[in-house]
């Protein structure tokens, strides 16, 4: 039993167990009732931080944006979610006609509850973790892309052609990415032999798997973007053209969720990214000071969530097109090649005794530089032809 | 190159120039007529180098040029085809080259090539106006194919190959006779000569055949100069009991002979086919087949007298052939005493000079044979030319005056001895050849040779036939060149009748020259004055082509007195009785000979004969018997029986079998396969779920009684 | 603990009621899931028979995993099947697509 | 009756309820949110089996995979259903038959089954473990590399298929050829 300050969750956990047994309950009930309050304290934190995420991001933004951004509520406009909350609370719960209730009203919850699930298996810190699940990261990928399902519900249930759109839009997009996604998700897999959350962050001792595999994580990353549905890949609720897409006819606490759902995925995907590529919790002395763990973590995670806020601050948002062209010509077949090139190369560390880390850069190197030499060739081609319509069409004008 | 290889390549170019030109060149006459001599040229000189060979061969006789090659399988053995030059055969092939070569170039001018086609000219009918032949590439395709033939026949080792080129001849000759399909008479002659021709071949075939039986081989080595071949064939009797097996072929292959050469009582065709062009007159009466019919029986001379040795009694077969030769001899120089057709009068004289060759044959006299059949083809060719050309000459003068006669008819000649010269020379040696002009000309020498082998070897009746058939050839000899070239010009046409162009009279000439020369090479050595001069070559060389030499015969003055005495005699009678026959003027044979006269000049009625005795109960049983009787009355009357009776028993099978039981039942079975269709196609609904509907039941039935009703 | 006899009931039952939903549904798409009740059945079968009688042997889950791939093909060809059959002939109603009749 | 016991009976009727409801509600989309629930169902039976990797595994490859499909197919096809009133074909009786014996039979060969009443082992050896082992056996020569190449191969050709049957420029030629 070791003291609060040098693993703060685990005592938390043993006083409550100790309590509960004092209270003269069998084992097994107090191991349920355990892991039950473990999975409701999560799942609160992670509601609540999504008021901080919220603020963070429209302060970004606006920043980027350069404007202020909240700044009314409280200092720095920090409670200014809080508002939006008791705004959306209040409103009505409004059912547009001919909606199949039972999807459009299950489809909020399936979107929350996806996310909130992911959180169940991802290492916070060394001894704060859901479920150290042996199969943690396709739990990752099965649970992640529910919310891929509630997405779909709330398009086909409310009776609305721009939510259909919306819906098949998203659906068009989280299918295709999650093709590349679970492809990247193997390298760290692969790399650090297990498929549990737990075991990848301690198998990046002293060298993080961004290092080893920097395509597959620049790839995770851009298709879980795609997978969350952000910008740029934020088509499917592109007001330009479908005026929100499949959230278009919810209100009140329902569009909440989503709206909760969304920001809370954009860090989740940072914070798998940060557990899966950048040694999530791991830093100096983390194993002994658990807490210490939990803020490197944080930190990484935010870093990461950053360079997502920037991106959506920066880029345009792409065509459906582009989107599927992106992704079947190029992330997929990189993808492939990247999980191939990092299993020869561990391989070939692993026989040969070759330094692990140059074998694997310059197998990325190579990979690199083959789809850059591809791309190149495409974008050739492309212009050949463009150029070739062009010719024909002048050709054409006169005698047209 | 080996001689062989020669000999193999004599036929050949003949036969190519026929389908080269039948297949590419005949549309220019040019090009036709040089292939066709081109190729005889080639022919002729490789005949030539053969035939010097074989002269300065020793011993040709044992040691011919021969080479076979394996044909026509039959069985274990083989037919085997090939070539053979022997003495025979050497000499043969000597005149045949020289005649043929003779003939082509003469065809050049005969047809009046070079002369503008006349447009009144058909096919099939002779130039009338002096045009070129319309089917000038033809007939020379015709007689390239013909000197194929002949040639084939000559060079060949056995008796297979010999017929072989027999029969392509016989097809010549009826292609040729009825070269001029135009006419009638060319029509009927064409098919008189091959069916009856057809009739000796028959026999001939038989003749092969039976041989081919009695020794398992066709080649002349090994029947003929077999010693023990011939003395079997001689001791086993034939199925004629008179007869041994050599007497039986040896008459079956003299059958054909009779049919090709012409001998009584086949002879009816020869001087009808005089319809035919002359050359093909020479080529067939001269050159080619008739001596064919007599080099097959010279060839097989050996078993024709197998069982008979020199002196003895005559077998069966050699009296028949005896008779048969000396009856023709005399009965064919009859009938030409009495004809004015020119070429008419040259045929019956063939037919008769074969006759002395084919009784020279059954007296025994293979020399004298042999003889005679080489001299006479060149002054009988000789002769035909000349009289083709004189008829030329005649058709020119007519021609010019435009008067219509018949050019063939001698008494529409005359005078043409300054008119054409060369014509008339050429054609007087010819003729004193044929009527054995003493001392000089060639046909004295073989015809004394055969009268001297009668005389010796006592066949009486043989010897005074044939002098007195030599007093009659004499006689109408000169008949025919009196009435022809003496005296003065009966007709405008003779008038104006001029020489031949050169084409025409250049193988006249070298006739002419053979036709002397020919007989010196076999004057017997013991001849009182010239004997000796020269070497009795002919004996020497050609009694090789026998086993046991037949020895010279020892000089007698008797036959050379009567043969001299016959042919100065005749020739005098004949120039007295037709020195000067007047214009329209008669025969004067008429008045003494009387009524003979006119069966003479009707040839003694054969072909009426022949008609009234086969051609017309020919039509009759074709006719009446055959179609009316035979084929509408019982075949088809059989055929009609049947064919109802089939119709009946086909109609009752359908009403009373088929219809009621095989349709029933078919029917029955269509309609039951219909209706239990109609059943049962409700179950097949088509949805797969209800098929799965009835498979899962199935399935569930099966698995309780799997459970619960096994034990 | 469970008896093994509980989880092959339900795997039955579920099997038995995926069966009447083949069956008897009229649209195809409902087919489908149906036949998927089924495939899970059997997938369930397949499991607690590895777990029950053989958990050292993998092949219960490899067949399984086996079972999962066919369903996976099946149901992405059944699907564009229907999707084509909806094009031309604008209707997934399984006995209106009875050409296989007579 | 333990926990597990309860959450297998719970479970167990949960999924069953689904199912019956799958084979039977009218409105396709219904049908296919209630296979959903009925394959979660089904999951969380596998966990109750301790296979975890199957559990996760179906709901990637069902929920994730078929069921999107299938809903996606519903709305393409949605004219379809609507309008066609009955939802069973006439032969349901039929169908409820066969059910019904095929659910007899089985029922009776689990009666004569002789492990009817196994409990379960102690699991020997951890799941991370099984689970290596499981990936090895599936490329082993010896044991199941045929069926899982086997079966790769149909997915790849399961995939094609799809795309050749369901190219719209297939079904227009098709309709010119009518």
């Amino acid at each position: 039993m070791d003291s609060f300050w040098i693993d703060p969750f685990s005592f938390i956990g043993s006083q409550l167990a100790a309590w509960l047994t004092g209270l003269g309950l069998a084992e097994n009930w107090v191991s349920l009732i355990l892991q039950l309050v473990g999975a409701l304290a999560l799942g609160t934190a992670v509601l609540i931080l999504t008021f901080l995420l919220i603020w963070a991001e429209r302060k970004i933004v606006a920043r980027i944006q350069d404007r202020l951004g909240p700044n009314r509520v409280g200092p720095y406009g920090i409670f200014q979610t809080v508002a939006d909350l008791l705004k959306l609370v209040t409103k009505e719960l409004i059912t547009p006609e001919g909606a199949d209730l039972l999807p459009y009203n299950l489809a909020p919850l399936l979107a929350v509850m996806s996310v909130v699930g992911l959180w169940a298996v991802i290492p916070m810190a060394p001894t704060l973790l859901g479920a150290d699940i042996h199969v943690g990261v396709l739990y990752i990928v099965s649970v992640g892309s529910i919310g891929t399902l509630g997405i779909l519900l709330a398009g086909l249930s409310s009776n609305n052609k721009y939510a259909l759109l919306g819906a098949f839009r998203t659906v068009a997009l989280m299918i295709s990415y999650a093709v590349p996604m679970a492809l990247a998700l193997l390298v760290p897999v692969l790399l650090a032999g297990s498929m549990s959350m737990q075991e990848i962050v301690l198998a990046q001792k002293g060298l993080p798997f961004l290092l080893l595999a920097p395509v597959a994580a620049l790839i995770f990353f851009v298709s879980s973007i795609a997978e969350v549905g952000r910008a740029p890949f934020d088509l499917l609720e592109a007001e330009s053209e479908i005026v929100a897409g499949f959230h278009i006819e919810y209100s009140g606490l329902k569009f909440g969720m989503f709206f909760v759902a969304e920001f809370l995925h954009a860090f989740t995907i940072s914070a798998l990214t940060a557990v899966l590529f950048m040694g999530g919790w791991r830093g100096p002395w983390a194993e002994q000071y658990t807490a210490l763990g939990f803020l490197y973590f944080l930190v990484k995670t935010s870093l990461v969530y950053f360079v997502v806020i920037w991106i959506r601050g920066s880029f345009p948002r792409i065509r459906i097109d582009q989107m599927n062209a992106l992704n079947w010509k190029l992330i997929t077949p990189v993808a492939l090649a990247g999980l191939v090139v990092t299993a020869v190369a561990e391989k070939v560390a692993l026989e040969l005794g070759a330094p692990r880390l140059l074998t694997h850069l310059a197998g990325n190197a190579l990979l690199i530089f083959a789809a850059a030499a591809g791309l190149g060739a495409y974008a050739r081609a492309a212009r050949r032809r463009s150029e070739l319509l062009a010719k024909a069409s002048k050709a054409e004008a006169p005698a047209g | 190159m080996h001689i062989e290889t020669l000999i193999w390549l004599i036929p050949l170019p003949p036969v190519l120039a026929f389908a080269m030109i039948v297949l590419f060149a005949h549309r220019s006459n040019r090009l036709s007529h040089f292939l066709a001599i081109g190729s005889m040229l080639i022919s002729w000189g490789l005949a030539m180098v053969v035939f010097g060979n074989a002269v300065t061969t020793k011993d040709l006789g044992h040691h011919p040029f021969q080479v076979s090659i394996p044909w026509l399988p039959m069985g274990e053995t083989a037919f085997r085809i090939g070539v053979m030059i022997d003495p025979l055969s050497a000499v043969t092939l000597f005149f045949v080259a020289w005649t043929c070569l003779a003939i082509f170039v003469y065809s050049i001018g005969y047809h009046n090539f070079g002369k503008p086609r006349d447009p009144g000219d058909r096919p099939g009918l002779p130039p009338h106006a002096g045009g070129i032949e319309p089917m000038y590439a033809r007939f020379f395709a015709f007689i390239s194919l013909f000197a194929f033939g002949m040639l084939t026949l000559v060079l060949s080792d056995n008796l297979l190959l010999l017929f072989i080129g027999w029969e392509i001849m016989g097809l010549c000759s009826y292609l040729l006779i009825g070269f001029w399909y135009g006419k009638p008479s060319a029509r009927d002659a064409m098919v008189k000569a091959f069916m009856t021709t057809r009739v000796g071949d028959v026999f001939m075939l038989l003749g092969l055949a039976y041989l081919y039986s009695a020794t398992g081989t066709l080649s002349y080595r090994e029947i003929l100069f077999n010693e023990h071949v011939l003395s079997a064939l001689a001791a086993t009797p034939s199925v004629i009991p008179v007869l041994s097996t050599a007497g039986m072929i040896g008459l079956l292959l003299f059958i054909g002979t009779v049919g090709k050469s012409a001998q009584w009582p086949l002879h009816v065709w020869l001087p009808d086919a005089m319809e035919g062009p002359t050359p093909v007159s020479a080529m067939i009466h001269a050159a080619a087949m008739v001596s064919a019919g007599v080099y097959l029986i010279v060839r097989f001379f050996p078993l024709i007298t197998a069982g008979w040795h020199e002196g003895g009694a005559l077998t069966p077969t050699m009296t028949v052939i005896a008779f048969i030769g000396a009856f023709t001899a005399l009965f064919a120089a009859t009938i030409a005493l009495a004809q004015n057709d020119i070429k008419r009068v040259l045929a019956y004289s063939t037919i008769s000079q074969l006759g002395y060759m084919v009784a020279a044959v059954g007296i025994g006299a293979f020399v004298a044979a042999a003889f005679h059949l080489i001299t006479h083809a060149f002054f009988k060719a000789l002769l035909f030319l000349g009289s083709g050309s004189v008829i030329h000459g005649v058709e020119h003068g007519a021609r010019e005056t435009g008067e219509h006669l018949d050019p063939n008819d001698m008494m529409n000649m005359g005078g043409l001895r300054k008119k054409m010269p060369i014509t008339f020379w050429t054609f007087l040696i010819g003729g004193f050849a044929l009527s054995g002009f003493p001392l000089i000309t060639a046909g004295f020498w073989s015809k004394d040779e055969i009268l001297a082998d009668a005389f010796a070897h006592g066949h009486w009746a043989v010897f005074l036939t044939l002098a007195l058939a030599a007093l009659l050839t004499a006689f109408y000899t000169m008949r025919q060149i009196a009435l022809t070239f003496l005296g003065e010009p009966r007709t405008e046409a003779a008038k104006h009748a001029h020489e031949s162009v050169w084409t025409m009279t250049l193988p006249l000439v070298v006739l002419a020259v053979f036709a002397v020369g020919a007989g010196w090479a076999g004057i017997p050595e013991h001849f009182p004055v010239i004997g000796g001069l020269l070497p009795n070559w002919m004996h020497e060389f050609v009694s090789g082509s026998l086993l046991e030499h037949p020895e010279a015969l020892e000089f007698n003055p008797v036959p050379l007195l009567v043969s001299v005495a016959v042919a100065l005699g005749g020739l005098t009678l004949g120039w007295l009785a037709y020195r000067r026959v007047p214009a329209g003027g008669e025969d004067p044979l008429k008045r003494p000979l009387g009524p003979v006269h006119t069966v003479l000049k009707n040839k003694y009625y054969f072909d009426e004969f022949y008609a009234a005795v086969f051609v017309r109960p020919a039509y009759w049983l074709a006719e009446t018997f055959t179609y009316r009787w035979l084929d509408r009355g019982v075949i088809d009357g059989f055929l009609h029986w049947v064919g109802r009776t089939a119709l009946r028993v086909g109609s009752f099978l359908r009403n009373y079998v088929d219809l009621p039981i095989v349709n029933g039942a078919g029917d029955a079975v269509g309609e039951g396969v219909k209706r239990s269709g109609r059943i049962i196609r409700v179950i097949q609904t088509g949805r797969v779920q209800e098929y799965l509907i009835i498979g899962v039941v199935f399935a569930g039935v099966l698995i309780s009684y799997l459970l619960l009703l096994r034990p | 603990m469970i008896p093994l006899s509980w989880f092959l009931i339900f795997a039955a039952l579920l099997f038995c009621v995926g069966l009447y939903g083949a069956l008897a549904r009229r649209n195809a798409i409902a087919i489908l899931m149906a036949i998927e009740l089924m495939l899970n059945a059997v997938n369930i079968n397949l499991v607690a028979f590895w777990r029950y009688l053989g958990p050292e042997a993998v092949s219960g889950q490899a067949f399984a995993l086996v079972v999962f791939a066919v369903a996976a093909s099946e149901a992405a060809v059944g699907l564009a099947l229907m999707i084509s059959i909806y094009r031309r002939r604008h209707t997934v109603a399984v006995e209106e697509i009875d050409m296989m009749k007579w | 009756m333990t926990i597990l016991q309860i959450i297998f009976l719970l479970t167990a009727f949960l999924t069953l309820l689904a199912a019956l409801r799958v084979v039977t509600s009218p409105s396709m989309v219904h049908a296919a949110l209630w296979l959903i629930l009925a394959l979660a169902g089904v999951a969380v039976v596998f966990i109750l089996l301790n296979a975890t990797f199957l559990a996760v595994v179906q709901v990637a490859v069902y929920i994730d995979a078929i069921a999107i499909m299938i809903i996606i197919v519903v709305m393409l096809t949605r004219g379809a259903v609507r309008g066609q009133g009955h939802t069973v074909s006439k032969t349901w009786w039929a169908a409820a038959l066969s059910a019904l014996v095929m659910l007899t039979g089985l029922l009776v060969m689990l009666l004569q089954a002789p492990v009817r009443g196994a409990l379960p082992p102690t699991l020997p050896l951890d799941q991370e473990a099984f689970l290596e082992r499981l990936g090895q056996a599936l490329v082993d020569v010896n044991q199941y590399i045929l069926p899982f190449e086997v079966a790769s191969v149909l997915l790849v050709a399961a995939m094609v298929g799809a795309i050749i049957v369901a190219w719209p420029l297939f079904v227009r030629r098709g309709e010119e050829e009518r």
